[in-house]
């Protein structure tokens, strides 16, 4: 059974390299693991293709379409990155930003994060779901403190302390679904079961589903980094290593969102009132305007790439919140796109910083002298993010402005200042430092750009022919969504 | 309608988490701080072993073993030795004065019970009026972290936040399915133990573990 | 047809022999009115022959399209003056240019005018180039404008049909004509650079627009671009007289009153030629700046027109 | 070609099939960036091939009925699909006709480039005529909006060629920005167009029933959308910067043909995707397009810098286009078809005539700027004596621009112009009012244009060299001649076949309005509606011309006796002559700005007495950066210093985020 092996590989993997230490190749041994989750998950994407969704292990471990997907993308993305952290992390312990210690702990922890992940995703029981989403957390925490300046131990703290409340926030809104849940299926294990709970979710409690979802929201909706809940995403993007800036951004956000759908759908289906749709709405909308005006006064390269992630959840959110076919189609490739693109662009971000020394955008400049294919990664990447064809991100805001403007018209002013306003700024920053002239001498070492050319490649594809079968597979997604 | 006497004593257990809540809320030392949370453990793990022993639902019995071990006796016992070793006794003022504090802590008591009014109508268990309670203790929880200013209380509440939800699990539902308890046990300690790490790390680079320090990420 | 084309080349040959007999009567008429010993009316002919006699000096650095441009302006004025009819209403060729590329076509040779006097790059030069330039863009649509205006009521750009309108249907009392009339007065003394906005005689180079443009042709080319300024004004003259009082005019095929018209036209022109001149004596030249003034001034009344002719008009 | 017409889809597939040679071509410039002769010798003039089929694919399809094609891209539920009907035939055949000069010349102009730049270069080209042919063939929003963007983006990064120059950079990002900021709008006018089942084809759009409420909303986006790519005033401020900015055959590609696209998507949008058109619409383009005209004219008559002055007109004559389109529209709503037919076609023939002439005067200017180095028309001069094929190529540019007959420019503005003549009777009076102010302001614009260009002209190539080095000014290669020529011959043959022209804009103009012009002239004489009213024959006015021309040199070569004598200038007998003595450029501009000061902010630094070296400098700039766009840079500043308090570090406050929103969300839903 594939799922046991997404799961266990990761979780045995963070052993033996907690085990292992830095005895050398632990890179490489870090990349292997991740090579084979991603093995194991095309395996368990091929099967749900193929045969549909499947209950595993009395009912304990979920997958459709939704999330085979998720996983299969974590997956890559995880394994893309892995590949991207070894030569970075050799050269900040070159710089002597990091010892054998650390690294054993970051490669350890790496793992075991995107066990919890893998987990969070698969698992069909709303209490496991946040246990390894608090575990995620946990494995994280350590990570974005890895550098131990007095800066990152503060972006650690902010991220464990609202991200522990906020998911505290969750588990009493689990509590509540639980509550609610019991009076129908009964006490005991069946009662937190998604499939169970969506089977019978039109005869669940209104009233304290509704308390439930705004717990649910605010609690996963706070790791998702909706505003006003975002405070800690910026803190912790800049200041972690940027692998795991790459993670957070490019995979966390979407797992967490994940958790907030399959409340959603519940809600939903209990209620029958679009509230919980409406919510997500605002939220999205508040989230995309707050951090597009927040991008405009970055100097950080990190911070206000994080800051763009910010944005872009809003926009997913939105989708997803809109509902619909389409818009829930568009909110799941936009998810895609993202994770994509934004990972890929925080490993060119990397590569520059390292090579700069510093994360301030105004002293890099002219990367396309020093190192051409850098600096083309990042501009394309940037392009990739700001939604123009013929990247991929187009084509999921393509779809969530047009429904927007044919169902919410109210909403779109907002979305045409907000998209504009982040365009100007992130491009206006961007572009300086790729273009022009520069002071910085070339690149000693050759960086690792395979990974960022891969992903902005499958973006670029996926922005002008998507493969049937992945289409049927966001259909059937969007479907289960309420589409 | 008459409750069995057990669970008045649970009712009663309740009222006291309630109090202690409030306890730790005006609370300025340290010290008296772990004092007070121990207690609020004792009296959930009390609560908890009850229901398990009135409702026979004996996996209670297993998660009221572990609030003991973890909430009453480890966890004080491992912040009493960072206390110790960090002397960080004497908590600085909070950011509002005790009274205000403590108004807005009794508007959130009667909010949250408002909120848990109609839920508690609807209870099948017997136990109804504790939701409320667990409510206005995680609220509570809350707010003490909002008002504090030292990294370890603000941990302690966070803390406190889980006894609520935890009173919340095991008296409204009778507790969640084992799986889901031994997780969350199993997170907290694991949180408590990174919080130990990150207490000396802050302590070595800040040389306190007061928060003003902890407030230079900001948009200029 | 074959008399429309004999007539046509016959009006064309008229045009440009009598252009310069025109000039010599304004002349003439002006140095009465300044009190001075007129020259004989046949002297701008003298000129004409004197200057085609001289050897041509040039400018070391002129181009060939220095050299050109004379011819170019000569053959835009002679296109011009076969469209506008004078004596006789069917011109064959007439189709081939409205009003509007009449308007083209003095545009034409204006720009040719302007550029061969950038050509020799000297200060004079470029600066009536400038001037003048300055001049034609208020000028050239506020003839425009008249000329709409006339469009306007005869529902048509063509010249003879717009004549054949208003000479020969019943006669009726246009008040957007008498803006368009005035307008038109203040164009034409700025498209043929006369007082008040240029003064044709002046010798103060500073004050200059159309002199100054050709201080540097000599013999030929010179005597070719007197030669199309007076057909400009003889053209202009009758514009005039076919818009604002065409009869007289032989209609269509009606080559019976030919003669009738051809005095006419001669009493017109004449009567034209002295009016010109009386108001020259009467005005005195306006400062450069304020030549924008006058012609938007003549913008303003050619579109007011229009606006008179559909509010009292339609 | 037309023998052809039988198999029309065909047309279409061969149109594919360039669109998908270009991109090829393309790439494989990337993979030559070795060799400068396969980019100069091999790819760019088989680019110019495919150009040259298109446009005579364009002509061939202007006939054909219809041809639609379904590509395997896409969306899931929406693949790319195409169409070719005579409306995007048209601006094929404008695109192909007038892009495959400017690559002919792009031949000889960039062999001065090194090869890893040129190569880059080469991508982006072609990429970029690509884009813009496939936004003419897109049958679908989402492929047009690709195109659209592709089309944007790969001008960008040619704008952007040489990076290092910060105004550069700061143009190709305004560019970018604007043309951005105007594809969203674009998208929410879809958006608004699309039936809301996620059906985003052409094809069921036209059946779409709207309101007028939001029909007019949809035109108020596309207007916004098209207008901030076609450069319309208040969105023009990118124009000036980033045209000049490119290289030169770059600057004629974006000029000449990439705002056109912006007025196919208008007309496509407007006649063919919406199925309610309002009158008040063309009242507001005819209004802005009027504007624009002006406001382009004036600037572009102040201009000091050659190619910015070209940009300028550039935007003068997409006023002109949109007061035509306005002007359409009026009649159209009106249910006056011919006269609807008249103006299209006055439109139609001006984009084609511009794509011509500008294309011919920037190509004309980068040859300049080639040869001299020079951008700034106060150090040029008297260059005509230096590169005659340059001088006298673009002089016929020049008088094609200034409306002069018997080029093409002049006839475009004669169908305007009779246009406007044609009015009255529209049924509301404010419009008879209306149209003879705007009849003037069209006259007044295409005057002005003629000082603009006798300025350009004359500055650059007459008079004497303003500076010393331009006597070593070098001819340009025979590519480029030949590029020009064949700019040069496009605007003398459509001045002077315009009876020709129209029958072959026909279909267009039928298709859109429901009915063509009817001329009732013959073969060589045009005239709209009646022959009575209005009519114009080049052919004959060329050949009176040529004739009294031929008959006064042959005369005066009679008479005279041909003794010449070259001397020294005489100018009044002063006697040292020098350069600096001309009318710089800023000299030639300065009745207008003394005119029109009101609309620009002027900056002058004037030299005083003792001055060791005076100079003087006269600029005007843009007052709507000052009144617009500086304004709004401001308030977005603002916003976000708010939006930043938020984001003030201190734990407790985030928490107090956290709770309070947490309590507000409770109270939300339990009441």
């Amino acid at each position: 059974m594939e799922i046991y092996w997404i799961l266990g590989i990761p979780l045995a993997g963070g052993i033996f390299l907690a085990l292992w230490g830095n005895r050398g190749h632990a890179p490489e041994i870090n990349a292997l693991f991740s090579l084979a989750t991603l093995l194991a998950a095309a395996a368990l994407a091929a099967r749900i293709v193929a045969g549909g969704p499947l209950l595993v292990g009395q009912g304990w471990f979920f997958i459709d379409s939704f999330n085979v997907f998720l996983v299969a993308l974590t997956a890559l993305v995880a394994f893309t990155t892995a590949l991207f952290s070894r030569p970075y992390m050799r050269i900040e312990k070159e710089h002597g930003k990091l010892t054998d210690a650390r690294l054993r702990l970051y490669h350890s922890s790496y793992q075991v994060f995107i066990g919890m992940m893998l987990l969070a995703l698969t698992t069909n029981n709303m209490g496991i779901l946040w246990v390894s989403m608090e575990g995620a957390t946990l494995a994280t925490v350590l990570l974005v403190s890895l550098y131990r300046t007095p800066a990152s131990l503060e972006a650690a703290w902010k991220y464990f302390i609202l991200c522990g409340v906020g998911i505290a926030l969750a588990l009493f809104g689990t509590i509540l679904l639980y509550f609610a849940a019991e009076k129908v299926l009964g006490s005991g294990g069946t009662a937190l079961l998604w499939t169970q709970l969506n089977g019978v979710k039109a005869q669940l409690e209104p009233t304290v589903l509704q308390l439930a979802f705004v717990f649910l929201l605010v609690g996963y909706g706070t790791k998702v980094g909706l505003v006003p809940l975002h405070s800690w995403l910026p803190d912790a993007h800049a200041e972690g290593p940027t692998p795991v800036s790459a993670v957070l951004s490019g995979l966390l956000l979407n797992v967490a969102l994940c958790a907030v759908m399959r409340s959603k759908v519940l809600v939903d289906g209990a209620l029958g009132t679009d509230m919980a749709g409406n919510l997500m709405m605002g939220f999205g909308l508040l989230s995309v305007v707050v951090a597009a005006f927040l991008i405009k006064r970055q100097t950080d390269v990190k911070r206000m790439f994080a800051y763009s992630s910010i944005e872009h959840m809003g926009l997913i959110t939105f989708a997803f919140g809109m509902g619909g076919a389409v818009a829930s189609f568009a909110g799941l490739l936009h998810m895609t796109m993202h994770s994509l693109t934004k990972s890929a662009i925080f490993f060119a971000v990397g590569h520059a910083t390292q090579k700069a020394g510093t994360q301030m955008m105004d002293d890099i400049r002219g990367l396309i002298q020093t190192n051409p294919t850098l600096g083309w990664g990042l501009m394309l990447g940037t392009i990739a993010i700001l939604g123009v064809p013929p990247f991929g991100v187009f084509a999921s805001e393509f779809l969530i402005i047009t429904t927007a403007m044919h169902a919410h018209p109210w909403a779109t002013p907002f979305l045409l200042i907000a998209l504009g306003v982040a365009f100007a700024s992130i491009f206006g920053k961007v572009q300086p430092m790729v273009f022009g002239e520069t002071r910085l001498p070339r690149l000693p070492y050759q960086p690792a750009l395979a990974p960022v050319f891969l992903h902005l490649g499958l973006v670029l594809m996926l922005g002008l022919y998507i493969p049937p079968y992945l289409a049927a597979w966001f259909r059937q997604a969007a479907h289960l969504l309420g589409g | 309608m008459s409750l069995s006497y057990p669970l008045q004593f649970v009712n009663l257990l309740a009222a006291l988490l309630l109090l202690i809540s409030f306890a730790m809320l005006s609370q300025r030392r340290v010290v008296g701080l772990i004092t007070l949370f121990a207690w609020q453990g004792a009296a959930l793990a009390a609560s908890t072993a009850i229901i398990a022993w009135s409702t026979g639902q004996h996996h209670l019995y297993y998660s009221a073993a572990l609030t003991l071990i973890l909430k009453v006796i480890a966890m004080p016992w491992f912040f009493y030795r960072i206390v110790r070793q960090l002397d960080v006794n004497r908590e600085v003022e909070s950011m509002l004065n005790i009274p205000t504090t403590m108004l807005i802590g009794i508007v959130l008591v009667i909010f949250s019970f408002n909120l848990a009014l109609p839920i508690s109508q609807m209870a099948g268990t017997v136990m109804r009026s504790t939701l409320g309670i667990a409510m206005a203790c995680v609220l509570l929880a809350f707010l003490m972290m909002i008002t504090r200013r030292k990294a370890i209380t603000q941990v302690i509440g966070f803390l406190a936040m889980e006894n609520g939800l935890f009173f919340a699990a095991t008296s409204a539902t009778y507790g969640m399915p084992l799986v889901v308890e031994l997780g969350v046990a199993l997170d907290v300690l694991v949180g408590v133990f990174v919080l130990g790490i990150f207490f000396f790390q802050i302590r070595e680079s800040f040389e306190s573990l007061d928060l003003k320090h902890m407030e230079k990420l900001r948009e200029k | 047809m074959s008399t429309g084309i004999l007539l046509q080349i016959a009006q064309t040959l008229i045009a440009i022999l009598l252009a310069p007999l025109l000039m010599g009567w304004v002349n003439q008429c002006r140095a009465w009115l300044q009190g001075r010993s007129a020259p004989p009316l046949t002297q701008p002919y003298r000129t004409l022959k004197k200057l085609f006699h001289k050897d041509a000096v040039i400018a070391h650095h002129a181009s060939p399209l220095f050299r050109f441009a004379p011819y170019m302006i000569f053959s835009c004025m002679v296109l011009a003056a076969g469209l506008v009819p004078t004596v006789a209403n069917d011109l064959p060729f007439s189709p081939a240019a409205d009003v509007i590329a009449l308007v083209g076509v003095f545009a034409l040779a204006r720009v040719f005018l302007a550029l061969a006097a950038m050509d020799i790059g000297t200060a004079f030069g470029s600066l009536g180039a400038r001037r003048e330039m300055l001049v034609s863009f208020l000028a050239e649509p506020a003839l425009l404008m008249v000329l709409f205006t006339a469009s306007f009521i005869s529902q048509s750009t063509e010249l003879p049909v717009i004549v054949d309108t208003l000479a020969h249907r019943e006669f009726a009392i246009y008040p957007s004509l008498a803006f368009a009339a005035v307008a038109f007065w203040m164009v034409s003394t700025a498209e043929n650079a006369r007082i008040p906005v240029d003064n044709p005689t002046t010798h103060l180079e500073l004050t200059m627009i159309h002199e100054a443009m050709i201080l540097e042709y000599s013999a030929r080319h010179l005597a070719l671009i007197e030669w199309a300024v007076a057909l400009k004004l003889y053209v202009y003259s009758a514009l005039g007289i076919a818009l604002f009082v065409p009869w007289g005019i032989a209609p269509q095929g009606d080559l019976g009153a030919l003669p009738l018209a051809i005095l006419a036209l001669l009493a017109k022109l004449a009567a034209g030629g002295a009016a010109l001149s009386l108001l020259e004596a009467v005005f005195a030249k306006l400062r450069l700046f304020r030549a924008p003034e006058f012609l938007g001034t003549a913008f303003l009344l050619g579109v007011l027109g229009m606006l008179i002719h559909f509010l009292l008009e339609v | 070609m037309f023998v052809l017409a039988g198999f029309d889809t065909h047309f279409l597939d061969l149109a594919w099939a360039g669109v998908l040679l270009w991109l090829v071509l393309g790439f494989s410039a990337l993979l030559a960036q070795r060799s400068k002769n396969v980019l100069l010798r091999l790819i760019f003039p088989l680019g110019g091939g495919v150009a040259l089929c298109m446009a005579a694919i364009g002509l061939a399809g202007l006939t054909a009925p219809p041809a639609t094609l379904v590509l395997p891209i896409g969306l899931p539920d929406l693949p790319f699909h195409l169409r070719l009907d005579a409306l995007s035939a048209f601006f094929l055949l404008l695109l192909g006709s007038a892009s495959f000069g400017v690559t002919v010349y792009a031949t000889g102009y960039f062999r001065s480039m090194k090869s890893a730049p040129l190569a880059l270069l080469g991508l982006w080209y072609h990429l970029f005529l690509a884009g813009m042919a496939m936004v003419m063939l897109a049958d679908d929003a989402y492929a047009f909006m690709v195109a659209w963007e592709v089309m944007a983006l790969s001008s960008y990064f040619l704008v952007t060629t040489d990076h290092d120059v910060p105004e550069i950079r700061r143009a190709g990002f305004l560019y970018l920005l604007i043309a951005h900021v105007g594809a969203v709008s674009l998208l929410l006018a879809f958006g608004v167009m699309q039936g809301g089942n996620g059906d985003f084809t052409f094809a069921t759009m036209r059946q779409a029933e709207m309101t007028p409420y939001w029909a007019s909303v949809t035109f108020l986006l596309a207007l916004f959308g098209f207008g901030a790519k076609a450069g319309l005033v208040p969105l023009h401020v990118w124009l000036p910067e980033a045209h000049p900015a490119a290289p030169s055959p770059v600057s004629a590609l974006m000029s000449g043909i990439m705002l056109k696209t912006a007025i196919y998507g208008l007309l496509r949008v407007t006649f063919d995707l919406l199925d309610v058109q309002l009158g008040w619409w063309g009242t507001l383009a005819l209004a802005l397009g009027l504007i624009t005209a002006l406001y382009g004219v004036i600037f572009a008559a102040v201009q000091s810098d050659m190619k910015r002055l070209l940009a300028w007109s550039s935007i003068e004559n997409i006023g002109i286009l949109l007061a035509a389109f306005g002007l359409t529209l009026i009649f159209y709503t009106d249910g006056k078809g011919a006269l609807a037919a008249l103006t299209l076609t006055a439109m139609l023939y001006h984009a084609i005539n511009h794509a011509f002439f500008k294309s011919l005067l920037f190509v004309g200017a980068g040859s300049v700027l080639h040869a001299t180095g020079e951008r700034r028309m106060g150090k040029l001069g008297g260059l005509i004596r230096f590169m005659p094929w340059t001088a006298w190529l673009t002089l016929i540019g020049v008088l094609a621009i200034a409306g002069l007959p018997p080029l093409n420019g002049f006839i475009s503005e004669w169908l305007l112009l009779q246009a406007f003549l044609l009015t009255p009777g529209l049924t509301q009076p404010y419009l008879n009012m209306v149209i003879p102010v705007a009849a003037a302001a069209v006259a007044l614009a295409a005057a002005l244009a003629a000082y603009v260009m006798v300025k350009f002209f004359g500055v650059i190539f007459l008079g004497q060299p303003r500076a010393p080095a331009l006597v070593h000014a070098h001819e340009a290669s025979w590519p480029e001649r030949l590029g020009m020529l064949w700019l040069a011959a496009g605007c003398l043959l459509l001045g002077l076949f315009p009876v020709q022209t129209i029958a072959a804009i026909a279909p267009v103009v039928r298709l859109l309005t429901g009915q063509a012009l009817v001329n009732a002239g013959n073969w060589l004489l045009i005239a709209p509606l009646a022959a009575e009213r209005a009519g114009y024959a080049p052919l004959l006015f060329l050949a009176v011309v040529l004739t009294v021309l031929l008959l006064s040199f042959i005369w005066v070569r009679r008479v005279y006796h041909g003794r010449v004598r070259r001397a020294d200038p005489w100018d009044c007998g002063y006697p040292e002559q020098d350069a600096r003595m001309q009318d710089s450029a800023e000299g030639f501009g300065q009745p207008i700005r003394h005119i029109f000061a009101a609309f620009m902010r002027v900056e002058r630094e004037t030299p005083d007495p003792f001055d060791r070296h005076p100079h003087y400098r006269g600029d005007s700039r843009d007052k709507l950066w000052l009144l617009l766009y500086q304004p709004i840079a401001r308030l977005t500043g603002w916003l976000s210093d708010q939006a930043a308090r938020l984001q003030h570090g201190r734990i407790q406050w985030y928490l107090m985020y956290s709770f309070a929103t947490l309590v507000f969300l409770l109270i939300f839903v339990s009441h």
